[in-house]
């Protein structure tokens, strides 16, 4: 078995273990099994970085078996530069969830447990698919287990969430089997994704295909205007839920782009640029200006993910490779911040039992520490220089100022308003007297809870001062996905 | 005989359509006519030969007023039913009410049309005869039927569920009898079924009666000849008009001719029963030996076809009505399998190289 | 003729035959409440049949019988396993329900059950149109008595009535449709018909206006709109043991006889009957997907829910033959069968779970009995759940595949609009996958209103799982199916 | 089609249905037409042994009845299978015969299990 | 007049016609039901035995043969539902069957 494969199946296992034996009785059997699952699932992923050469744009770690003879359909697997880090983002994000719901969850703990660790196998399958089919199935069934996270250890309105979440991603998603079809079609029997990319296309056909990509990934990313289940979904998920979809599951969407829709037509994309380029930039500014209003936090928190995925697409329809692989920190860094921001609400939910920014003050006063963490994370949030978030920002600004200055200036104002919005939130939530007795009996963090953000803020600082680790790997794929994306796949 | 009459009649109207259409048909209702009116008179005489019978059973003489020895009693019966009222009751169907004696008569008469009198004398000497008999004396328990339903009262109705309940049971005894016929015979035509039992080793010998069917399919004679008295609601299974319970069942509101219609059907069904079971087990119109041979066959016939229905008198006279439940289990745990294992023994005996019937 | 009886090409009917009229006798004797004996009995016959079948499938050889009026092939053997094996499950789960329901008094759902299958058998086997028939009847004929088994229950006799009037009036289109072919073609053997449609010397209108009524009689069958209507009321209205057994095993024999009617003997006809077909899946795909909707009652819902199913299949068969290439059939056909055979797999464990939790007295009918099942049992609830995905067609579960398939073969048809008709289908699908995610929240996010255990009989514990796990595993790995049926399709073309 | 010879059995049925319709008009004309008949309501009433008619005689009957139908239906069918064997049995010889032995061995099964299920019994 | 095989057919095409109709309008009564049934399979027949007879092929009157057979199984089956279905609702109106309609 090759290392992807255990990447993907080693959480997927120890999920169905924990499914089919865990216990309500047993909890914490169940929960230390979880925990060693995504461990152990996270330890594999490290050699596929630390094995992983910097050096080519191939696909590495390369795996291929038939799967369904009849279709053609192959179980082909490999990272390149693109796909790499997020095979281990996934798995270490699994990991913090695991350690965040220790002591939360005490229903369930079994299914709890084993949804993420299989949703966590399903996310990193869909990073390292290489067959249109493989990549559909391990995408669409990321919706299983995640529609029951929501539904089962969501908030009141779960179902509501949980219904929009499902059928919002699913609409884009059945779009994009009929384009996966046509393809199919197209090349005579493959579904070979990097054939698909050498495929020569007429213009009609890839704009059909563009914009039936483009409604899976955009829901899923989700761009303006169809970002409108993102808050709510957000809303309503538990902690973890929440974590896991900020951080991984929207990247899904934006890691589509890059796989699908750019590649196979590029023509289509280039045609359709500005489209693409305005929508990011509604979601910048306008999405940006929605998040300052918001009195829920992890309302506010999802749309400033929605913001800041609206700088990725942008990275990526500028076609440069500052963009695009601004794009891509970005979509890491995020990774490592909205996880971060949303597990930052979940230690206060978990206290209070309250989303709502006025339900706080001062808390500071009595949780020093998780204050500390929770600045820093805002920080991030925002951009600040050192932190993730702010590499990933200013690539991205650079290369759309290098594209057209106004585009530039527009995606700039972004700094600004995510500077607002997440600012003015953590003074209205840690800063200031304490507000009510809920925040005077606050205690602060355990050891467990430490360690997850700990965890997550040595992420988060090793990526503001030191990204070329990131860089670096994605590099040679990113100019080898330019080049290919510049070469016009018309028929002569 | 009376075939010689054909050509006759034929040269009598010189017209294309007479030959085509017209004179076959007038022929056809001569010959009808020559079949029905000496049926009638059976029948109206079977009455009296009923009770003439039953009175010498229980030693007494029966009718003896009207005319000598009682001889005309059926034709004052005859005339005292045509002078009465015909009822209609209030609440019965009236259309259905007056159909249900036609639907009662019709097939008692129009089964003769292929019962044949000699060699291919018959009034339609067609190749499905048995096929059309087993059809037309099905439409009897319509009559029966309608006639119970139409009257609107318990007792019609009573009667008419049973009598069609015990029809149709006894139908299918019959019907397998009638396929075992059929699988010695080898055709359906009628006058087949009796040439049939001209041959054979017995035949040859000039004892015609042990070849005739009666004897290699015994059991199958009796079953038949039983389920004929079911069939016509004869004693003992009569319960259908049972008097003691249901007073006449499914006639009960009848009077006058539309009665005589049900009553005339019955006897005119139990001569059709006995000629069939002459036919086909009897023999038919063969002598039982070949020195009675100068015997004109229309008169073995008549000899034998009287003989059986006046065993039906006999029976009449001689046991207790069977109780319905017994009717019931008659038919279907008794006559059915024994019609059936006779039905495989004799298809057997046909594989056999002892076969008697080629 | 009778030389080549060739006893061979129906030895298994034979079997099934012989053994159900011994098991119906020694039924006779079996006093005990569950009748045990009738049921290893039963389960033994359909056991040995399935592999029975089966091994004869993987010889892969078509055989002419009775003059050729039957033949197995490998379509039909298949067909034929896996309908003993959806028999076999449905009797396990369905035994428990029945002796609650005073439906064992006497052995005959098994021995009705048993000729139900022998009458697809037939129809499976059948070659020549008076075979089908009495197939078609004898597995109709079984099911009407099926449903009216529960005698005391005046909803599943109203249903019963329905279905056979219904039934009926479905046999007597399809005949008559039937009546006019052998009219124009003068034979009712199928290798015939489909020599003399194709010899272009009958007339054309005469045999489209047979084949009218053939599709339609054949859509009923199936349960395609517009002919739908007795699909929702029978399979509420039924004991739902009994709407298992009619929905399920019979689904494969109309699909058999559809191939065997319209691609076996009608090929030549295709344009023809593809726009039925085409046009009936359409339908078929707005009337279960929308009314589907805002159904209640689960069982009523499944029915919907069968019927924009089988709006997927038909989608299948009505690809086949493009601008008269017939390049396509094979993919296509073979996808509707893939389809038809995964189907009638989830549709079991689906109702496996409705009657399992159906206890005495209480018929578990409603969507909201399900409610909180994930409490009370996370096993069924999990099976529940994936029969829930995999009819919504969410990967990797295997009605992904089958939906899969089908569009696959719809659109690598390149028929006109094909790639219209997909997005279409598609989108129903959506729309489908609502209430079927409906079943999902009231089971995962609803409390449930009684606190009582789930218990079931060993049998159908294991039974449930493993067809369960079937359905996941097959999705993940349907590759080993799809091929099965894409070769009995092919060698059954070239035939 | 030769159908000449079932022109006398068409006429035979006429015939029949005249003998039933001829003398019941008759007996109309003689007794009712002649003006001899008294109808009166009690006459004219169904017999119920004396008592009144009081309610509609068409009423529920015991199901046995329909058993007895519906067995009749089916058996009789048989028989009208058998009917076409049983002419050509000297013709098809052994493998007809078979044939239709595995059939009645069939039917025989049903026979056996209705007579077991107590179908025949009636009471 | 010669009867030709239109003739037949067309006989047929009535009485299927008839059944259909009376099968779908008829709101009474289910026994007539039931014989619409019956018509309609006899119509079927009808077709059969006109063909058979114009194409000189027994196998028409073979399949007819097997037509009577189970229309006769079918009766009996519709009879034993139709049984039930009064013992169970007191009235066999086809108006009275909508319990199953949602």
């Amino acid at each position: 078995m090759g290392l992807l494969s255990l990447a993907i199946w080693t959480p997927i296992f120890f999920g169905a273990v924990l499914l089919a034996l865990g216990r309500d009785d047993q909890a914490r059997a169940v929960r230390w099994i979880a925990l060693i699952g995504a461990l152990v699932s996270f330890l594999v992923t490290i050699p596929v970085y630390t094995r992983f050469d910097t050096t080519s744009a191939a696909m590495q770690f390369a795996e291929k078996a038939p799967w369904i003879e009849r279709f053609n359909v192959n179980y082909a697997l490999g990272v390149d530069g693109i796909s790499l880090w997020f095979v281990v983002l996934t798995a270490f994000i699994t990991l913090i969830v695991v350690i965040s719901a220790w002591e939360v969850i005490t229903e369930r703990v079994n299914q709890y447990m084993g949804a993420f660790l299989i949703l966590s196998g399903l996310m990193i399958g869909v990073f390292c698919a290489l067959d249109g089919i493989l990549f559909y199935t391990f995408f669409e069934a990321t919706l299983i287990p995640m529609y029951l996270i929501i539904g089962v250890w969501g908030g009141p309105n779960k179902i509501y969430a949980a219904f929009k979440f499902f059928l919002y991603t699913l609409l884009g998603s059945l779009l994009m089997l009929i384009a996966l079809i046509y393809l199919y079609s197209a090349s005579q029997g493959s579904f070979d994704i990097l054939a698909w990319h050498k495929l020569p296309l007429p213009m009609s056909a890839q704009t059909l295909l563009f914009f039936a990509f483009f409604a899976a990934f955009a829901v899923k990313v989700p761009m303006w205007p169809v970002h409108t289940w993102l808050p709510d979904v957000h809303v309503e998920a538990p902690t973890g839920g929440s974590a896991v979809l900020a951080a991984i599951m929207l990247k899904l969407g934006a890691y589509g782009f890059l796989r699908f829709s750019m590649p196979i037509a590029p023509d289509a994309a280039h045609e359709y640029a500005w489209l693409m380029i305005g929508l990011s930039l509604v979601a910048v500014v306008y999405v940006g200006l929605v998040a300052m209003v918001q009195q829920d936090m992890k309302k506010l928190v999802a749309y400033s993910s929605v913001a800041h995925m609206g700088f990725v697409t942008l990275g990526f329809f500028i076609f440069n490779d500052l963009g695009v692989q601004g794009g891509l920190v970005q979509m890491i860094a995020h990774g490592f911040v909205s996880g971060a921001m949303f597990l930052c609400i979940g230690v206060l939910y978990d206290r209070v039992h309250s989303r709502q920014i006025a339900s706080y003050g001062g808390v500071v006063n009595t949780m020093p520490n998780f204050t500390a963490f929770a600045l820093l994370f805002a920080m991030a949030n925002c951009g600040l220089p050192a932190t993730a978030g702010f590499v990933g920002e200013w690539m991205v600004i650079l290369g759309s100022v290098k594209a057209n200055f106004w585009i530039g200036m527009v995606a700039a104002s972004a700094l600004i308003w995510g500077a607002g919005y997440t600012l003015w939130m953590f003074k209205r939530v840690y800063l200031g007297p304490v507000a009510n007795d809920h925040v005077r009996e606050l205690t602060d963090i355990g050891s467990r809870e430490f360690l997850m953000l700990a965890l997550l803020a040595v992420a988060v600082l090793y990526m503001g001062l030191y990204p070329k680790p990131f860089t670096d790997v994605m590099g040679p794929s990113v100019t080898e996905f330019l080049k290919h994306v510049a070469t016009s796949k018309l028929p002569a | 005989m009376i075939d010689q009459l054909y050509g006759f009649g034929n040269g009598l109207i010189a017209a294309p359509w007479w030959t085509a259409m017209g004179w076959p048909t007038v022929w056809a209702l001569i010959k009808i006519i020559v079949v029905v009116a000496p049926l009638m008179g059976a029948v109206a005489y079977l009455t009296l030969w009923e009770r003439k019978a039953i009175g010498f059973t229980q030693i007494r003489v029966g009718p003896n007023r009207i005319g000598p020895s009682g001889l005309l009693q059926p034709i004052a019966d005859a005339l005292k039913l045509l002078t009465k009222e015909i009822i209609l009751p209030t609440v019965a169907s009236k259309g259905l009410f007056l159909l249900g004696p036609i639907m009662t008569i019709m097939p008692a008469l129009a089964a003769w049309a292929v019962i044949p009198f000699g060699p291919e004398v018959a009034v339609a000497n067609v190749n499905a005869g048995l096929l059309f008999l087993m059809a037309i004396t099905s439409l009897e328990v319509y009559g029966v039927i309608i006639a119970g339903w139409a009257s609107n009262s318990k007792y019609a109705f009573l009667g008419a569920l049973r009598a069609s309940a015990q029809m149709v049971s006894y139908e299918i005894a019959m019907g397998f009898a009638l396929v075992v016929v059929l699988m010695v015979t080898g055709s359906l035509n009628m006058t087949d079924v009796v040439m049939g039992q001209a041959k054979g080793q017995f035949a040859s010998m000039g004892v015609g009666i042990l070849s005739w069917n009666w004897l290699p399919l015994l059991p199958i004679f009796v079953v038949y000849f039983i389920s004929g008295l079911a069939e016509t609601n004869r004693h003992p299974f009569d319960v259908v008009e049972g008097e003691s319970e249901i007073v006449a069942g499914h006639m009960i509101e009848y009077s006058g001719m539309s009665f005589a219609m049900f009553f005339l059907a019955e006897y005119a069904n139990m001569w059709l029963v006995s000629i069939l079971a002459v036919v086909m087990f009897l023999g038919g119109w063969l002598p039982p030996f070949a020195a009675l041979a100068f015997i004109p066959g229309w008169i073995w016939l008549g000899i034998k076809t009287f003989m059986v229905v006046t065993m039906f008198l006999w029976v009449r006279s001689t046991f207790p009505r069977y109780r319905y439940d017994q009717i019931m289990r008659l038919g279907w745990k008794i006559f059915i399998p024994v019609t059936l294992v006779w039905l495989v023994v004799v298809g057997l005996w046909m594989q056999t190289p002892y076969n008697i019937w080629n | 003729m009778l030389d080549h009886f060739n006893l061979f090409a129906v030895a298994p009917e034979i079997v099934l035959l012989a053994a159900t009229c011994v098991i119906a006798l020694l039924d006779l004797g079996v006093t005990t409440r569950l009748r045990n004996l009738t049921y290893v009995l039963s389960m033994i016959t359909l056991g040995v049949i399935a592999l029975w079948t089966g091994q004869l499938a993987a010889d892969n050889t078509t055989v002419y019988g009775f003059g050729s009026m039957v033949v197995t092939d490998p379509m039909g053997n298949w067909l034929k396993c896996f309908a003993s094996l959806a028999m076999m499950v449905c009797l396990v789960y369905a035994r428990p329900y029945a002796a609650d329901r005073d439906m064992m008094r006497g052995g005959e759902l098994f021995t009705l059950s048993l000729f139900s299958l022998l009458g697809m058998f037939v129809m499976i086997s059948g070659s020549n149109f008076l075979v089908i028939y009495l197939g078609l009847e004898l597995m109709t004929l079984s099911s009407y008595a099926l449903v009216a088994l529960r005698r005391d229950h005046a909803t599943a006799t109203e249903a019963a009535m329905k279905y056979f009037v219904l039934g009926a009036l479905a046999s007597g289109f399809l005949l008559y449709g039937l009546s006019m072919l052998y009219g124009a073609t003068g034979s009712l053997d199928i290798g015939t018909v489909f020599k003399v449609v194709g010899s272009g010397a009958v007339k054309h209108q005469v045999m489209v206006f047979g084949l009218v009524f053939i599709v339609a009689g054949l859509a009923f069958k199936l349960g395609a709109a517009p002919f739908h209507m007795w699909i929702p009321d029978v399979y509420q209205g039924a004991p739902t043991a009994i709407t298992l057994i009619i929905g399920s095993a019979p689904e494969l024999a109309a699909f058999a006889i559809a191939i065997r009617l319209l691609v076996e003997g009608m090929l030549p006809l295709a344009i023809d009957w593809q726009q039925m077909l085409l046009i009936m899946a359409i339908g078929s795909l707005l009337v279960g997907n929308l009314a589907a909707i805002a159904q209640t009652n689960l069982k009523r819902m499944l029915a919907y829910s069968t019927i924009g199913q089988m709006g997927f299949v038909l989608l299948g068969l009505s690809c086949g033959v493009v601008n008269g290439n017939t390049a396509p059939a094979a993919n296509a056909y073979s996808s509707a069968m893939f389809y038809i055979v995964t189907y009638v797999l989830t549709t079991l464990a689906s109702f496996g779970i409705i009657l399992l939790l159906a206890r005495e007295g209480f018929e578990s009918e409603e969507i909201s009995d399900l409610a909180g099942l994930n409490q009370r049992s996370p096993l069924y609830a999990g099976v529940m759940a994936i029969c829930m995905f995999s009819l919504a067609g969410v990967p990797p579960l295997v009605g992904f595949y089958a939906k899969l398939s089908v569009l696959q073969a719809l659109v690598s048809s390149h028929a006109p609009g094909a790639v219209g008709v997909a997005i279409f289908a598609v989108l129903l699908s959506l729309i489908g996958s609502f209430y079927y995610l409906r079943v999902v929240k009231v089971m995962y996010f609803d409390e449930p209103i009684t606190a009582t255990t789930v218990s079931a009989p060993a049998d159908v514990r294991v039974v449930l799982s493993l067809n369960g796990a079937l359905v996941l595993l097959l999705g993940i790995l349907p590759g080993g199916l799809m091929t099965l049926c894409a070769q009995a399709i092919i060698k059954t073309l070239a035939s | 089609m030769n159908l000449d010879q079932y022109l006398p059995v068409l006429l035979f049925i006429l015939v029949g249905v005249a003998v039933g319709v001829l003398p019941q008009v008759l007996g109309w004309l003689f007794a009712t037409g002649a003006g001899f008949t008294k109808p009166d309501a009690q006459k004219n009433s169904p017999y119920e042994c004396g008592f009144e008619a009081f309610e509609d005689a068409r009423m529920k009957f015991d199901v046995r009845y329909y058993l007895v139908a519906i067995l009749f239906i089916l058996f009789d069918l048989e028989i009208a299978f058998l009917f076409p064997w049983a002419v050509a049995l000297k013709e098809i010889g052994p493998v007809g015969f078979w044939s239709m032995m595995i059939f009645l061995t069939i039917l025989v099964v049903g026979f056996v299990y209705e007579w077991k299920k107590g179908a025949l019994d009636w009471e | 007049m010669t009867l030709t095989l239109g003739h037949f057919l067309s006989l047929g095409a009535i009485l299927f016609a008839l059944s259909v109709i009376g099968i779908f309008l008829n709101r009474r009564n289910l026994i007539v039901l039931l014989m619409a049934i019956e018509l309609m399979l006899l119509a079927v027949n009808m077709n059969f035995v006109a063909f058979s007879y114009y194409l000189g092929d027994m196998h028409g009157q073979v399949f007819v043969f097997f037509i009577l057979t189970v229309a006769a199984a079918e009766s009996a089956i519709g009879l034993a539902i139709l049984v039930l279905l009064f013992r169970n609702k007191n009235n066999i109106n086809v108006d009275e069957l909508n319990t199953l309609k949602g």
